[in-house]
């Protein structure tokens, strides 16, 4: 059974990354962003639960920019990618805008709440 | 001869137009009103009076119930002190009242009250409503058969000889009362609770309270060292009252017979009612121990000027000079133990000034890191001395958005993400865009 | 004391009364003893009147001084003379100088013995004899008769006799008042006493320097003046007269004294006795003794001046009769010890002092002594009671003594005041014997813990009860005479720390003892235990031995105070406890958050940039290229400002981090932005215009 | 070509419409304003009640010192001695909008003094709030049903009784941006583009600024985000509306700093947090979903299921703990108090004792939203038909609203906004089928045989023409019995027009079906209008008599009709501000600090921003203690004055004497020695001779009926109808002061401490002893010489 389980997972993870390689390389460039922001983000909660919350401004501050990021990529990349129907009326350009506009004023804020 | 005593009140009715009245500029005043209901008293207590009128006050005898005495015309008093030496008065004349009396004092000025043996309920009320009650038995005497002054012709041991006094200078004066003191009247009590009054002289433990004339039928209201002979007790506003159970202990017989206690070889020339009495009187009349506290400052360390409003944590120096009355002139006071409070609701800081000997005290400390409005409290109470109470108000903000502390390092680290990710988000924006 | 009512209302009327209702009423009398002038006087008298740099001030004072140290027989201070003198002949050479003070300077000189030139004094009696024809105020008629008398007295030969002497009788009359009282001026409404006495010297004065024999009906009607006037004389509870001063300024001693003077001075001039009843006279003498030393220099003249005239005065000299010590003490064998004098205390007349009776005073019960009369003690100029009966043991005695005159020519000069009561305190050792203390049971008084005490020793007895028992405490007191002796302070008292409780003890004949039932006494103790100190007291004006003596403690344990029992009241803590300085306080700050070392948020900045690089490095993995970038160079340029403008807006951000504060961030972002806007909007129309074309290609 | 020119006229029409919706917006919004006057006509312009002062206040403050000044205000006149950090204790959202509208207009050369600003704020923000609830409405259901809910907004009492002119409370501009923060997360959520979001987060801070209520919209939202993905409508759409929002929304919360980190640490937030991490598992197994193919779905379910169930459980635990550690449960009062509505009442007093926030009665249901309680349920139901996320969202909103309304008055707030969309929802769909039916009836014979062949395109034009004329007859016809609402009901009528049109034939042929005979639709328009003007005229009525009075000014009618006007408490705090120092502190119950603060410019020791419990307890204690325990507190607080109001002359019922139980049970709260028992005369609240002796001797007592007696013999409350139990009586430590015309306010000075300290010898005993002294005056004077 386990090993059933483990082929599964074999298995899965191998069409997964199949699935994967078929994706056009602007979403990887997301993907590739995305990681970035959610990395530092669980490096500083690592700093966090070592030294304690102490500047807890900065701290937030400091998770929710990655959070945002993050975030932000992700609609991003919900909005640029071909096979969503459900924005195949909004051109890609209009999705990157808007995205810039967002992570401007997320940006703002962090600076402004960083301390 | 007959109508200088018209010239002298046409003169005081000038005074206050002239001259000072009680101030906190010059606390001796120079006018008394000696009220006595007997003219004789004036010669038979004359020693006392000289003792006064030699250090410069305006005595102006009076009938307790002359109809033409007044305390007070057109809204100005005319006097700075009282002297009742009325024992038996029932009522004064005149537009002097209990309550005259008594707004007198809690017009900050001076009072000394001589009970006697049968003195009126009037007298009684005026030394109750000071805080002193008299022994209700109107014919009781202050009587103790181991303390009496040895003398061949008085034989009810009412002549007391006594010699416990407080143990205070600026009261009783520096110079040590070796000779006892002569007393004969009624005692008092004073309520412990009363924290304004204290006993000047007191009785001896085998002392009571009774008339000597008749057995004792129910135990003495007043017994032993509870009983006070004379007290004295400065109110809230630093007027000054003498209470005595015995006008006859101002009188020249008691100043100047020779005093021997009963039980005791040493015989004293003279009594100690006339340094005792002298002294007191000093004090009463504010000669002594009269304080002043004048320029309070308190800025930040470094700073001149005083802020409106202190900020949590800040330095600050507080400072005040204290002065005081010498009879004549104001003389820097001199003591270690004046202490200021930083207080909110409680105190939360509790310094005592340290004083160059010229007057000024200073400290400085830590503004708390509790904001609120706090006040600077000086609160001086000293036996004998009149209370200093300042109190200045000074908010305490706490810090500003932009005064707390930044680029800590502790933060680096987000500071670090926070800047990776705009840098990323550039990069992003430009790899986005144009990458195929 | 019953008798008091009457002398209430008849007090006014006593100058009235004849000389039997005065017998009567000197026994009423409270009961005194005046001391007359002593030694004490001269002294004092020495140090009132003492001389500043040879002189007394003004010659009045230096009239006043004189007279007094003639009057006490003090042996004159010649230094004084000369000065004075001078001064004194000056004022009486210039013309100008007032009546009063040449007054006084005749005073003076003829007290000095100054030696003023004849024909002066003849120029200054001219001048004083003008003054009384049109004087209207009484002190120009005093100052001026007076001075006229003065010269008579002292060189008979100048003629200084009045011949219109009727008419400034009449005049000074016209001053007098229906009450006795008289005027200063004619134009002063104001009446006074003092002016009475001064009107009566100087009617002396004038009836002296009358050339002619004054009218003896105005004489009478002056005597009558006089008895108006005694009707108002004062009286104080110890027997003594005054006149009291209803214009103030003027004590009751200068009034009395200025009427005695003129009374005497009127009494020895008028012809014809002037009625008055002793007892006022002895009344004024013993109020001027009552006064013992006054305290400044005019009191003390007037006292001594007016004793004198009383002493010297033809009418009545008052015999004052006094015991030295009115406290004989049993144990040491004193004497009662009488003396008579007269105020002066110059020797009296020869005379028996007779002890009518003697009674222990407030009580109403029969005399200890009759008639028993004193044996003279000539050398000491005593009257002796030798040896006490044994009938009179300790306490309060009222003595009454009578003068009994030996000759009866004296009768008429002397005032003896008929009986003279004195109090005499009799007191002794008293005798205490088996004093014990001791715990009952409550129940049959069977004795728990017994103690005996040795009073007037030291005693510390301590002691244990509960409230079921009762403490008794018991002893005995008898005089030398082995009487019950019954002392004025027998008191016990309980101290607790909380409270102070007070009880007598009462005696059956010679046995004191009291008992505390401490069942009944619960409530009146609040019901506090712990440790009770006893003290007992006991004391009395005629007990030599009296004593307050700490007996030691006795331990209560008293059942649990109920709810709403009442409290003790608070005992008096020391008054001086809120004195002095407080304990210091200093503010505990607020620790600080405890931060990282350093290095190790340095460590992880560095870790937080890690994924950076790996960004980085991923991007050039994936094979990053800007093949998008347009090529056309308007959109080129447009690109590059737009991402200029977005670099430019995070360095602002940066900025604002560092220094800039928000408003100066949002106007220049409002400016880049609508910058920002506009370019991107180029730029990303460009694009979406190629890719379109892309797609539709 | 047909079609191309039907294109052209549906354009006209369009335009047409577009520029009608717009004059209609305008004039709703001008409705909105100007029903909002009243108070200003009937009374003055000036500023309402308790709170309103304080923020008159603060932007005073600001416009004076600008906003740093006001950001770092520490102010000292208040909660003496502690002060309150103004800056970081009050929601700036409402003092910065009329601040800068202040700063504008100045710049613009209109000089508007700060108040007149301050009291026309609501009004205006009130049009904006009903433009917005246009917005939202349209958005769930088209313009028509918007138009609709608009001017139902524009004038529902509830609201009105916030706004009414000088009413500068934060419900104001609060209510405005709630709608418009919905009005945004529903267009997020309609276009799914990030450029909305972004505005939503950035309305979301500005309602975060404006009121604490912001908590209910963290809160409905993520509700919402978890109903669409539990009825597993989730869409990417969802995912663009929330996620931004929550990570945006949070840093910016956190920027207000009254509310700063609670933002994240109170649980009222925790819910966002919680659907956060949902939305993203959920997100994700859509992704996989969608890029595996089914088998390797299955697997993946299976594993990620086994894995991630875990994972829920552990973050669930987690949250829980955080909320347990957290204070007060990670709730603050008023939240707790949303979800157990006795809890107030129950813990804390001083919650309970503001009557707005106790739970409302029915009436004042029928009172604040009137019809619309009847149209609701209707509204609920045309949202099911057909259900979006939108009218999903609105139907959560107004089901979660009543909930709350029904918890506490002041929460009627919410629920109006939510019941006039609705209403107006149920109002459009109404006149749509009726109007709908009419046409249809009146056009029926025409096209019959249309009919037959239902579904081809040219009958089907043909209609779309003849609908075109007809109406505009009808619309002549309605014209003359005008009212909006026949206007509103054309274009509603066009609106669904298009929107059929461009709509699949599916709903059409539903259309067909939904047909009512011609007399009953006219009858049932007929009773729609007629309901629609009994809502008006409520309304209308609400807003002059109701709600406009300013409490700081009373009005009473005499019996010969004229109008008596009380101007008390004026009076009071103008003798307040002439005749005291200025750095005296005057006491007074907590309701009349923010008054006292602006009006009479003097300290207070406590007031409407209810921060420090222990401190109004103080104060509640002093007034319940009796005359010397309350001086000494007072004294130790360097008290100068106590000021207390008092309705028993005039009739005033909201007085200190009616709050006194409140003043009790807080003062209690705190200081255990105050038992609110001893007050109650076997559990009832009295003041009569029945009245407890605690309660005879409390200072509230004596402060308010000192010499009261003097005014008719014999001392009759009006307020409470009852004679009161202790009319003669002294003040020992207290003098009176003043007292204003009415006897409403009675200021009182605390004494200084005595000068001497009184023997203990009884005065009494004087009297039996003169006796005696009269015989002594009988004896002869003792001699001063012996």
């Amino acid at each position: 059974m386990a090993r059933s389980t483990g082929e599964d997972a074999q298995a899965l993870f191998h069409s997964l990354r199949s699935a994967y390689a078929a994706t056009p390389k602007n979403l990887k460039i997301i993907d590739l962003y995305v990681a970035f922001a959610v990395f530092t983000a669980l490096i500083q909660v690592a700093y966090m639960a070592m030294v304690g919350s102490f500047p807890f401004n900065s701290f937030l501050s400091g998770i929710l920019s990655c959070t945002g990021t993050a975030v932000l990529a992700v609609c991003l990349r919900i909005q640029v990618n071909k096979e969503n129907k459900e924005f195949k009326d909004l051109p890609p350009e209009r999705a990157y805008a808007d995205f810039v506009l967002c992570n401007l004023v997320l940006h703002l804020v962090i600076m402004n709440f960083l301390g | 001869m007959a109508r200088s005593p018209l010239i002298l009140v046409a003169l005081i009715s000038l005074i206050p137009l002239l001259c000072h009245s009680f101030s906190p500029e010059t606390p001796t005043g120079r006018r008394i009103l000696v009220l006595v209901d007997d003219l004789a008293v004036k010669s038979s207590q004359s020693l006392y009076f000289k003792s006064l009128s030699s250090r410069g006050y305006e005595l102006d005898f009076k009938l307790a119930d002359d109809p033409k005495i007044a305390l007070q015309r057109y809204g100005q008093y005319l006097y700075d002190g009282l002297v009742l030496f009325c024992p038996t008065v029932e009522r004064f004349g005149g537009s002097i009242d209990q309550a005259a009396i008594l707004d007198f004092v809690d017009s900050g000025h001076d009072l000394i009250i001589a009970a006697d043996v049968q003195s009126s309920d009037l007298i009684r009320e005026i030394a109750t409503e000071c805080g002193a009650d008299f022994d209700e038995d109107p014919a009781a005497m202050v009587i103790d058969h181991i303390n009496y002054a040895v003398s061949e012709n008085e034989g009810d041991h009412t002549v007391i000889a006594s010699d416990n006094l407080i143990k205070s200078d600026v009261i009783l004066g520096s110079s040590k009362i070796e000779a006892p003191v002569l007393f004969q009247g009624i005692g008092h009590s004073l309520n412990p609770a009363n924290s304004l009054v204290f006993k000047v002289l007191s009785a001896s433990p085998a002392t009571y309270s009774a008339n000597p004339k008749s057995k004792l039928s129910s135990p003495p209201a007043l017994t032993g060292s509870a009983i006070s002979l004379v007290s004295v007790m400065q109110a809230r506003n630093n007027a000054r009252i003498l209470i005595s159970g015995s006008l006859s202990m101002f009188s020249n017989r008691f100043f100047r017979s020779g005093v021997q206690k009963a039980q005791s070889s040493t015989k004293h020339e003279k009594s100690g009612n006339e340094q005792f009495l002298t002294e007191i009187s000093k004090w009463v009349f504010h000669e002594r121990g009269h304080l002043k506290a004048v320029n309070v400052k308190h800025h930040k360390v470094g700073e001149e000027d005083e802020p409106a409003v202190y900020r949590i944590k800040d330095d600050l120096e507080y400072s005040v000079e204290i002065y005081e009355w010498s009879g004549s002139s104001w003389e820097p006071y001199v003591a270690d133990d004046v202490q200021v409070q930083f207080y909110m609701m409680s105190p939360y800081v509790l310094k005592t000034l340290t004083s160059d000997k010229k007057g000024v005290y200073s400290t400085s400390f830590k503004v708390p890191d509790v904001y609120g409005v706090f006040q600077f409290k000086v609160e001086y109470e000293k036996l004998g001395y009149t209370t200093l109470s300042l109190s200045k108000q000074i908010p305490v903000r706490p810090f500003k958005h932009n005064e707390y502390e930044r680029f800590i390092p502790a933060a680096y680290p987000y500071y670090g993400a926070a800047f990776s990710m705009m840098v990323g988000f550039f990069l992003f924006s430009f790899v986005h865009l144009y990458s195929k | 004391m019953a008798a008091e009512p009457r002398w209430g209302s008849g007090g006014g009327a006593a100058a009235l009364l004849l000389l039997l209702l005065v017998a009567a009423a000197s026994i009423c009398h409270a009961a005194s003893n005046f001391l007359p002038v002593s030694d004490a006087h001269r002294s004092a008298a020495l140090e009132l009147f003492a001389p500043v740099d040879g002189s007394f001030g003004s010659l009045e004072e230096t009239s006043e001084a004189l007279q007094s140290f003639d009057i006490l027989g003090i042996e004159r201070r010649t230094n004084v003379r000369g000065s004075t003198c001078s001064s004194a002949v000056e004022v009486l050479g210039s013309s100008s100088s007032p009546v009063k003070d040449v007054f006084y300077a005749l005073k003076v000189s003829s007290l000095l013995k100054c030696d003023v030139r004849q024909s002066q004094l003849e120029a200054i009696a001219s001048r004083l004899k003008s003054v009384p024809s049109d004087a209207s105020s009484l002190n120009d008629f005093y100052y001026s008769i007076g001075g006229l008398v003065l010269i008579k007295n002292q060189i008979p030969v100048v003629d200084v006799l009045l011949e219109d002497a009727d008419k400034v009788f009449q005049a000074i009359k016209a001053l007098s008042q229906s009450d006795g009282r008289w005027r200063y001026s004619s134009d002063n409404p104001v009446s006074s006493t003092y002016a009475a006495g001064m009107a009566l010297e100087t009617l002396a004065g004038v009836i002296s320097l009358a050339s002619n024999e004054i009218g003896q009906s105005r004489i009478d009607a002056v005597k009558n003046d006089i008895l108006k006037l005694f009707d108002s004389i004062e009286k104080y509870d110890d027997g003594t007269f005054y006149f009291d001063e209803k214009v103030d300024g003027v004590g009751p001693l200068a009034t009395t004294s200025s009427v005695v003077q003129g009374l005497t001075a009127f009494a020895s001039t008028a012809s014809g006795r002037v009625k008055l009843p002793e007892d006022n006279i002895l009344g004024l003498t013993k109020y001027f003794l009552s006064i013992g030393i006054p305290g400044d220099a005019k009191e003390f003249f007037n006292q001594v001046n007016s004793l004198s005239c009383l002493e010297n005065s033809r009418v009545s000299v008052p015999l004052i009769l006094a015991l030295p010590a009115t406290v004989v003490s049993l144990t040491n064998k004193d004497k009662l010890k009488v003396r008579v004098t007269t105020a002066l205390g110059s020797r009296s007349p020869p005379l028996k002092v007779k002890l009518v009776r003697a009674f222990i005073s407030g009580s109403k019960d029969a005399s200890v002594i009759e008639n028993q009369e004193l044996i003279f003690d000539s050398e000491g100029a005593f009257h002796i009671l030798d040896l006490l009966p044994t009938s009179i043991d300790v306490g309060k005695y009222t003595f009454v003594f009578e003068i009994v005159l030996q000759d009866s020519e004296d009768a008429k000069v002397y005032v003896t005041g008929g009986q003279t009561k004195v109090p005499v305190y009799i007191s002794a050792i008293i005798k205490i014997e088996n004093a014990e203390i001791s715990v009952l049971d409550s129940d049959l008084g069977s004795v728990d813990t017994q103690k005996k005490l040795n009073l007037g020793k030291e005693d510390d007895v301590s002691l244990a009860a509960n409230h079921l028992q009762k403490l008794r405490l018991s002893f005995q007191l008898s005089t030398p005479h082995g009487h019950a002796f019954k002392p004025h302070q027998a008191i016990l008292k309980l101290k607790h720390e909380k409270a102070e409780h007070i009880f007598l003890v009462g005696n059956s004949g010679k046995k004191f003892q009291v008992i505390l039932d401490f069942l009944g006494l619960v409530e009146k103790f609040f019901y506090l235990s712990g440790r009770y100190d006893i003290q007992l007291s006991i004391g009395d004006a005629v007990m030599e031995n009296s004593f307050c003596q700490d007996l030691g403690h006795v331990e209560l344990d008293l059942p649990e105070a109920p709810e709403k029992a009442p409290r003790p009241a608070a005992q008096p803590d020391d008054p001086f406890s809120k004195y002095g300085p407080k304990a210091e306080i200093s503010h505990i700050f607020r620790a600080p958050e405890k931060r990282p070392s350093e290095n190790l948020s340095l460590a992880f900045l560095a870790l937080t940039l890690l994924p950076f690089l790996g960004f980085l490095v991923g991007l050039l993995k994936l094979g990053v290229n800007l093949k998008n970038f347009p090529s056309a160079p308007v959109p080129a340029m447009f690109a590059i400002l737009f991402h200029v403008g977005i670099g430019s807006i995070l360095a602002l951000y940066a900025l604002f981090w560092l220094k800039l504060d928000l408003f100066t961030t949002l106007k220049a972002l409002g400016l880049l932005g609508v910058f920002v806007m506009f370019v991107g909007h180029r730029i990303l129309s460009h694009l979406a215009s190629t890719s379109s074309k892309l797609k539709s290609a | 070509m047909s079609a191309s020119e039907t294109a052209g006229e549906r354009t006209v029409r369009h335009a047409f419409g577009n520029v009608l919706a717009f004059f209609i917006l305008l004039l709703i919004g001008v409705l909105a304003f100007s029903i909002r006057l009243f108070s200003v006509i009937k009374y003055e312009s000036v500023i309402h009640e308790f709170d309103p002062y304080f923020n008159y206040r603060v932007t005073q403050f600001l416009t004076k010192n600008g906003i740093y000044d006001f950001w770092n205000w520490f102010d000292d006149r208040t909660w003496y001695p502690l002060g309150r950090v103004i800056g970081g204790t009050v929601y700036p959202g409402l003092t910065l909008t009329a601040g800068t509208l202040w700063w504008v207009l100045n710049s613009l050369n209109i000089p508007l003094s700060v108040e007149t600003v301050c009291v026309f704020t609501a009004p205006t923000f009130s049009a904006f709030a009903s433009w917005a609830t246009y917005f939202l409405t349209k958005e769930v259901k088209g313009p028509g049903a918007g138009l609709a809910a608009a001017a139902l907004l524009g004038m529902v009492p509830s609201y009105i009784s916030r706004s009414v002119a000088g009413s500068y409370d934060n419900e104001a501009v609060a209510i405005f941006a709630l709608i418009f923060t919905f009005y945004l997360y529903i267009k997020t959520l309609n276009t799914g583009s990030l450029f909305y979001a972004t505005f939503n987060a950035i309305s979301y801070f500005y309602m975060v600024c404006s009121w604490g209520g912001y908590t209910f919209i963290i809160n409905l939202i993520p509700m919402h985000v978890l109903l669409c993905i539990v009825t597993g409508r989730y869409s990417s759409r969802l995912y663009i509306a929330y996620a931004p929002l929550v990570v945006l929304g949070t840093l910016l919360a956190a920027l207000v700093p009254v509310v700063g980190f609670n933002a994240v640490m109170t649980s009222e937030h925790f819910a966002s947090f919680l659907v956060f991490i949902i939305i993203h598992v959920v997100a994700l197994v859509y992704y996989i979903k969608g890029i595996l193919s089914p088998r390797m779905f299955k697997v993946a379910v299976t594993l990620v299921l086994s894995v991630g169930i875990a994972v829920c459980c552990a973050v669930i635990a987690i949250l829980i703990a955080v909320v347990a550690s957290s204070p007060t449960k990670g709730w603050s009062g008023r939240s707790l108090s949303l979800l157990d509505p006795t809890y107030a009442s129950k813990y804390i007093p001083i919650i309970a004792s503001v009557s707005e926030h106790q739970p409302p009665t029915w009436p004042s249901y029928f009172m604040d939203i009137n019809v619309l309680a009847f149209l609701v349920p209707a509204g609920i139901i045309a949202c099911f038909l057909p259900l979006s996320d939108a009218s999903s969202f609105v139907v959560l909103y107004i089901v979660t609203s009543v909930y709350f309304s029904g918890v506490m008055v002041r929460l009627m707030l919410v629920l109006a906004p939510a019941a006039c969309i609705m209403s107006g929802i149920a109002l459009s769909e109404a006149f749509d089928t009726l109007t709908g039916s009419i046409k249809f009836q009146l056009l029926g014979y025409s096209s019959v045989n249309s009919q037959a062949a239902a579904g081809d395109a040219s009958p089907d034009s043909t209609s779309a023409q003849s609908n075109a004329l007809k109406p505009d007859k009808s619309e002549e016809t309605a014209k003359e019995r005008t009212s909006k609402k026949s206007k509103k009901k054309e274009k509603e009528r066009e609106k669904e027009k298009e929107q059929v049109d461009q709509s699949s034939v599916q709903p059409r042929a539903g259309r067909r079906l939904q047909v009512l005979p011609l007399e009953a639709s006219i009858i049932g328009v007929f009773l729609l209008i007629l309901l629609g003007a009994f809502y008006v005229v409520h309304c209308v009525w609400a807003a002059a008599e109701a709600y406009s009075a300013p409490s700081i000014v009373l009005t009473s009618q005499t019996q010969d009709g004229g109008l008596h006007v009380f101007d008390d408490f004026r009076e009071a705090y103008a003798w307040l501000r002439h005749n005291t120092e200025v750095d005296d502190k005057v006491a007074s119950w907590w309701d009349y600090g923010y008054q006292t603060t602006a009006m009479a410019n003097r300290t207070v020791i406590v007031d409407n921003n209810t921060w420090n419990n222990t401190h109004i307890a103080t104060v509640g204690t002093a007034m319940s203690s009796p005359e010397k325990a309350a001086w000494e507190i007072f004294n130790s607080l360097d008290v100068k004055y106590v000021l207390v109001v008092f309705g028993g002359l005039v009739g005033y019922p909201s007085d200190d004497i009616n709050k006194f139980l409140w003043m009790v049970r807080i003062g209690g709260g705190v200081f255990p020695h105050i038992k609110e028992p001893d007050y109650l005369r076997d559990g009832q609240y009295r003041i009569d001779s029945q009245a407890t002796p605690t309660m005879l001797n409390s200072l509230m007592y004596k402060l308010s009926y000192y010499r009261f007696v003097e005014t008719d013999g014999k001392g009759f409350d009006r307020v409470r109808r009852t004679e009161i139990g202790k009319k003669y009586f002294k003040l020992t430590h207290f003098d009176e002061v003043f007292t204003t015309h009415h006897w409403m306010v009675r200021i009182y000075k605390l004494r200084p401490p005595k000068n001497r300290i009184r023997g203990k010898a009884k005065k009494s005993k004087s009297k039996t002893s003169s006796a005696s002294t009269s015989k002594r005056t009988a004896k002869i004077k003792k001699n001063p010489w012996q």
